[in-house]
């Protein structure tokens, strides 16, 4: 099985999409099907609704908002330098708004909704402006009207995530017409694959909160827009410091903070499954926190504000995809994992290439996104999660990850690329020169920090 | 007159303006600057991304004083600003023509 | 009834107060009593406690307290200019403290207490210091002591709400005592009006998180007492520019974030009224922001962090009368609605009247919970709160929504006005104009941002 | 008993702490254990699982985190000078992430492991990694994971505390390796004695939320380090002014929040208790802002927002340790005492006694701490906590308070004492004074703040 | 030509600027500085912890003129900037040798 | 001695610094000033109301330099500065008679 995994892997790389999800299907059966985690509510039956898990999966939804805002704001903003630090949170605040809307209007349906014929690779019409939705509809032991709005943060902060890897630079229209855009065509149906009963679950992939979903998602994303959109003015030359780390350090807390709602909530219920992800991610976000002030200790001769708050988002990015199904050890080893593998990238792989992914968004979400599925397949642990892991003899889980991976990382590349030249060529994506120059706060949005 | 401008390391700003009441003088207006010379500035390393900041932070002290009191001052300034490291400062002395008290009208030495 | 009803409340927005107090229970008996959200532990059987209703509600307890420090202190820090802000974020926390105490001596006795013959207009004296207050006491299905803080927090937001039209110019000593006096004298009756069992519930007025009691309450005084406190220094010709508008997005997002606990917590129970009240809070939010943002980029020919902050505050105060009534749909055109009033009010009216309403408390919260009032009569659907509204073919209930709005805004438009004359010239409301100049951050309070 | 108590208590506090410990269990009998608030899974039976109290309690683990990053990292931030403000946020900040691991790896042991003979003293070593870990084990009505991270965060932030006496002047490196001894030597240890089923629970002193284990544990060794480090450079002469009290009132405003999840958390359920709990703690933290404020309103001349701000923690850390004991009235009292108590020690005692204990640890957490530990023993209330306090005729009680704080005192003054001077002679302590000149940013970390 | 140098109160800025602007100068540099002198500073009490706070915040006005213009400019921005408070500021007058408009290369008075 | 005053976009202080130092300058000082002239401000608005912001960001830059060094110093602060658009700032020269360098007491030109 590892080889027919392994070339179809291949072949899916090297064949692009189309074949990835002919090939995916393909050997569903072969595969355990893993627990879905927040699942679809088409997928359940309708059990009483728990007035506990209702209340956790509440609280999941307003630390998830969180982390959007102000967390990833703030984390972004402290980054840019002063002239542009309001059309940052500009950025991040109205891309929030816009799809949050967006996702009310069609992009449930298109994630969760009946895709009929299609419905491996997306879903359907059938829950356009939520026309659907009834006061007493459930999904599993909680209210449907809660799901859809858990959701609805995911939704809102993913694309949001992009907003790192273009700042300084892109026009305010563009950046929110593109964020709409790649949410419906590659968020959403992504989403499907993996959470709304799609190809993905169906071949057994694991991603318990989102390593595919969300951070592979848009750290390629981010690499593909630094690549089209180009370096900043200055890049190389100037001073692109960061101006206020204590932002930057505020929003990586709120990040980490609100992690718990995405992983714990995840599991869509307040349970031992909940309480263990909760271990093992604030486990893997501290050791992802150390890995990295460490290693630049010794590379750099000097522990950063930078490093430790990077260290600790990557290890959370890693841990997502594997909350649910690893245990205490597991999330030490994955935090440490993904902190190094992006310091690594972040610190010199992507200086070596000398492309201006800005804030890293792929450095960080990207690469500890990848490290984060594979190391899934390794440690998984059946008892918790209910899928074995390489380390429990389950070899063929690591390339079922791999392949999400690719699955994910082409659709995701192939998609962005496309929406990018086509409003490159129409719109336009950058800012006058002058503007850049002066600063995208006063020229974008006539307002200046003072 | 005289227009003295001092450049001088943050932390002694404290130690000269009390140097410089006790000759006398009540009054002075201060800048915060960045100052670059022979000392070297540091570096500051962001994700691997070095960035050398050669501009240190400076303080220019600005006392315009009565042409008697040139010297004394400038050798109070050196008294408390010097530390013997690279980076001290410097003194400019240059002339002013006239000087008045917006309050008053008063001109010239009586408006110091 | 539609002529009935109209009559006695132009009747009683002439006669004034008196009058509408009496005219009110006069119909009591006409109109459908609605399902009271967080009703007073008098008015309830007590069944068992449920963990789940209790841990939603500490939840909600927990970031409503969020919205008022540090959200609603940042919120108008950012807006102030830099030799305030301290003055402005000791006001708001300084009135945390003080209202806090003030409800657990007798505001809650006011609001949820028995009034006897009163009690159509205002609680008792039964519940001075909580002394009545038994560990196992409940309200509905969580403990008494959580509903007194729950609403404690409510008690202590809401005044806190008006130092946005004061800013920059009010006496420390004035605007506390003023605070107290305020909600001892506004807050709470209204409070007991609309949730202790009052007139206004008894009405069927809908307000399930508190449009008029919380919203319309602290425009409305906000306005007043800014025509009271009169202009600042400098108003039309120096430059008044917020100082910070990262602190702003930062509040305004901790605003967002703890509403939650404002719509969904004013549910009481960890259900599905509290579920759909969440997702049409967070469709609102995003709608509002959206919507004002979109109308100053056409009419002010920029977007900006201002605006689209202002807007989702202006969508979640519509909202929140709205929020246990209506579908996701009624909270798309809610937040379109009072998105784009308060955006108009704000930007267009306040200017022309000259008026300075520093903060726009009135503008944002004064308009947005009056649209929101009146669209929760247009847009309540009954299979969701039990009432129907306008587009059901209840007009009624717009009348309805319309005579408690007038009571609220005329009953807190004359006591605010006394109090404040009464200060005025008793320990006076306004600093010394060179402390003004100066700035009232060092002479208040001896202290500045460095 | 009152006598032989007493008497105990002197003879611990001349004999020091050999004493304290064997004379603790000696009177064990005599006394009525407590109802062990958030007791260790060893010392229950296993109920099944309440989705309830797991939502509260995944809820409180999010929010003490908060209370940590970002809350406390801004807190000190606020009150350093522009030059150090990332190596506090970055004290804090690795401190969490430092401390998570070692809980993971040995603390959790140390602290509720088994210590067989040594159990009176200090748990063991069967729980190191986390080995013994299973999904479905169970503390109480919430799986052990859970109580595991919910402890965790308490582990974290208690030696974080400590950052506030050595800020401005001390090695990072030095900082990390003296908490991670502390932690393990002193926490670690009193932990066990107060919750892991040691002998000051045994012999029935109260400490609901951490009263001893946390504030007067961080606010002695606070005192201690500060006196070892010596004050700062420039401490009475240069101008060591706050500088941007905004981040302070950021950070006194999310610890308030937090707490809920440390008092009511500690009930390890959502119920009566937890709210009770959070009544009072919201009571306590408002009475003790507004007792600074008016306390320096009446000897300074003007309030303050880093008055009212130390007083709300100073009321809070005074609630900790009574929360689930006390009624209303026990939480204004405590709140007034302890906010009194912290002003008139940090503002006047320390000055007349002329160390630097910088941003005042023992100051607040240690005296507040104390104070509270106190009056939890004259306000405790049998209906409330099952254990009756002073005013309910139970004198003992406060002996009892008085013997478990001392204990705490002298174990961690004695060891906090010889873990720094260990460090001191070994790798040193204080940065050399150019840097401490310079400032700590830009030559620890190689940042600044532009 | 002749360097103006007005040192005064923040919130009279805009007043002298509009006053300078009436008297056809179309330019001017700003810079925001610390002061010291009669006016007393203030005392800032944190937790207990004193201190006098002996700099206060002042605007410095630097202006170049044509010496034609020199009395005329004195004498608006004391108008402009006068309270009659203490701390009003001082202006000084120095003389500048030669000045240049580096977007045009002009010189001297052309280059105001 | 001269002293050169160069008011620059900000943008452009390192091409100046570096410009400097290629003609063997080794020490300037550097303040964020706001320029009021020619180039026009801008205008923010804040929920309707409009400010006018007239004065824009721009680096001051102080040079001392030997008389011998003046046009060469001025020439290459102009070619770095330069950018053609309306804004890009003046350059005033003045003289300094006197010139100390604090840590080791030199004077004039040997302590530049
Ligand atoms: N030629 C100059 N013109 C103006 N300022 C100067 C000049 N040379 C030095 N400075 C200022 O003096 C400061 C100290 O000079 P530096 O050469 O670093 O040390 P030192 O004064 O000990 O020689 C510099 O940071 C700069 O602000
Ligand atoms: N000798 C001086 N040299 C330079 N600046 C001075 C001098 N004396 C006063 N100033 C500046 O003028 C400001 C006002 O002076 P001050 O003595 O306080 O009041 P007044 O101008 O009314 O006499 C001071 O804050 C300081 O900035
Ligand atoms: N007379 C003056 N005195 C002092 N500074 C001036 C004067 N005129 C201009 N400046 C400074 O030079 C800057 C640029 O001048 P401006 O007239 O805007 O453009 P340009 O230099 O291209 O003519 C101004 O912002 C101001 O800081």
């Amino acid at each position: 099985m590892k080889e027919s995994l392994f070339s179809r892997s291949t072949l899916a790389l090297a064949a692009g999409l189309a074949l990835t999800l002919v090939a995916g299907p393909g050997f569903a059966q072969e595969v355990i099907a893993p627990a879905a985690p927040a699942a679809a509510p088409a997928a359940e039956a309708a059990p009483a609704l728990s007035a506990g898990d209702t209340a956790w999966m509440l609280t999941s939804t307003v630390i998830v908002l969180m982390m959007a805002i102000p967390g990833l704001a703030l984390f972004y903003a402290g980054m840019t330098r002063k002239k542009n630090v309001l059309n940052t949170v500009a950025m991040v605040f109205a891309a929030v708004c816009v799809l949050s809307v967006t996702w009310m209007i069609i992009g449930y349906s298109i994630a969760f909704g009946d895709g009929g014929a299609l419905n491996a690779y997306m879903g359907g019409l059938d829950k356009l402006f939520l026309g659907h939705l009834t006061k007493d509809a459930m999904s599993g032991t909680i209210p449907e009207s809660l799901f859809i709005v858990f959701q609805m943060t995911f939704f809102a902060i993913t694309p949001a995530l992009i907003v790192g890897s273009i700042v300084e630079r892109m026009k305010f229209s563009s950046l929110l017409i593109f964020l709409v855009l790649w949410s419906l065509i590659v968020y959403a149906p992504v989403c499907h694959w993996v959470w709304g009963g799609g190809f993905l679950s169906e071949d057994g992939v694991l991603d318990f909160a989102g390593g595919t979903v969300v951070h592979i998602n848009s750290g390629v994303a981010g690499l593909v827009a630094a690549l089209v959109l180009g370096r900043r003015k200055g890049y190389g030359t100037e001073n692109l410091a960061p101006h206020n780390l204590v932002l930057t350090l505020i929003g990586a807390s709120l990040l980490w903070v609100g992690w718990f709602g995405f992983n714990a909530g995840s599991a869509a219920a307040a349970n031992d499954s909940a309480s263990m992800a909760a271990l093992v991610t604030q486990i893997a976000a501290a050791a992802g926190g150390l890995t990295w002030m460490v290693a630049e200790w010794i590379f750099h001769r000097k522990p950063t504000v930078l490093g430790v708050t990077s260290g600790a988002i990557a290890g959370l990015v890693g841990i997502t995809p594997a909350a649910g199904f690893v245990d205490p050890m597991g999330g030490l080893f994955i935090g440490i994992g993904a902190g190094f593998a992006a310091f690594f990238f972040s610190t010199t792989v992507k200086k070596a290439m000398g492309y201006d992914e800005s804030l890293d968004v792929f450095g960080v979400h990207g690469i500890g996104g990848i490290v984060g599925a594979v190391l899934t397949g390794v440690f998984a642990v059946e008892a918790i999660g209910g899928t074995a892991g390489l380390l429990e003899g389950n070899v063929a889980q690591v390339w079922i990850q791999i392949y999400g991976i690719l699955a994910t990382i082409i659709w995701c590349a192939l998609a962005t690329f496309v929406i990018l030249i086509v409003l490159k060529y129409t719109i336009g994506l950058r800012v006058p020169e002058p503007v850049e120059v002066e600063g995208l706060d006063v020229n974008l949005h006539g307002e200046t920090v003072h | 007159m005289k227009l003295i401008t001092a450049v001088i390391k943050p932390f002694k700003l404290e130690e000269v303006r009390s140097s410089l009441t006790d000759i006398g003088l009540q009054g002075m207006t201060v800048t915060e600057v960045k100052g670059y010379g022979r000392q070297k500035g540091h570096t500051e390393v962001y994700r691997g991304a070095e960035y050398a900041v050669s501009f240190l932070p400076k303080i220019k002290i600005e006392v315009v004083v009565a042409d008697a009191l040139v010297d004394k001052a400038v050798e109070s300034i050196v008294k408390a600003a010097k530390t013997g490291q690279i980076g001290d400062g410097k003194i400019f002395v240059s002339s002013i023509e006239h000087t008045l008290r917006i309050r008053t009208g008063e001109s010239n030495d009586a408006a110091l």
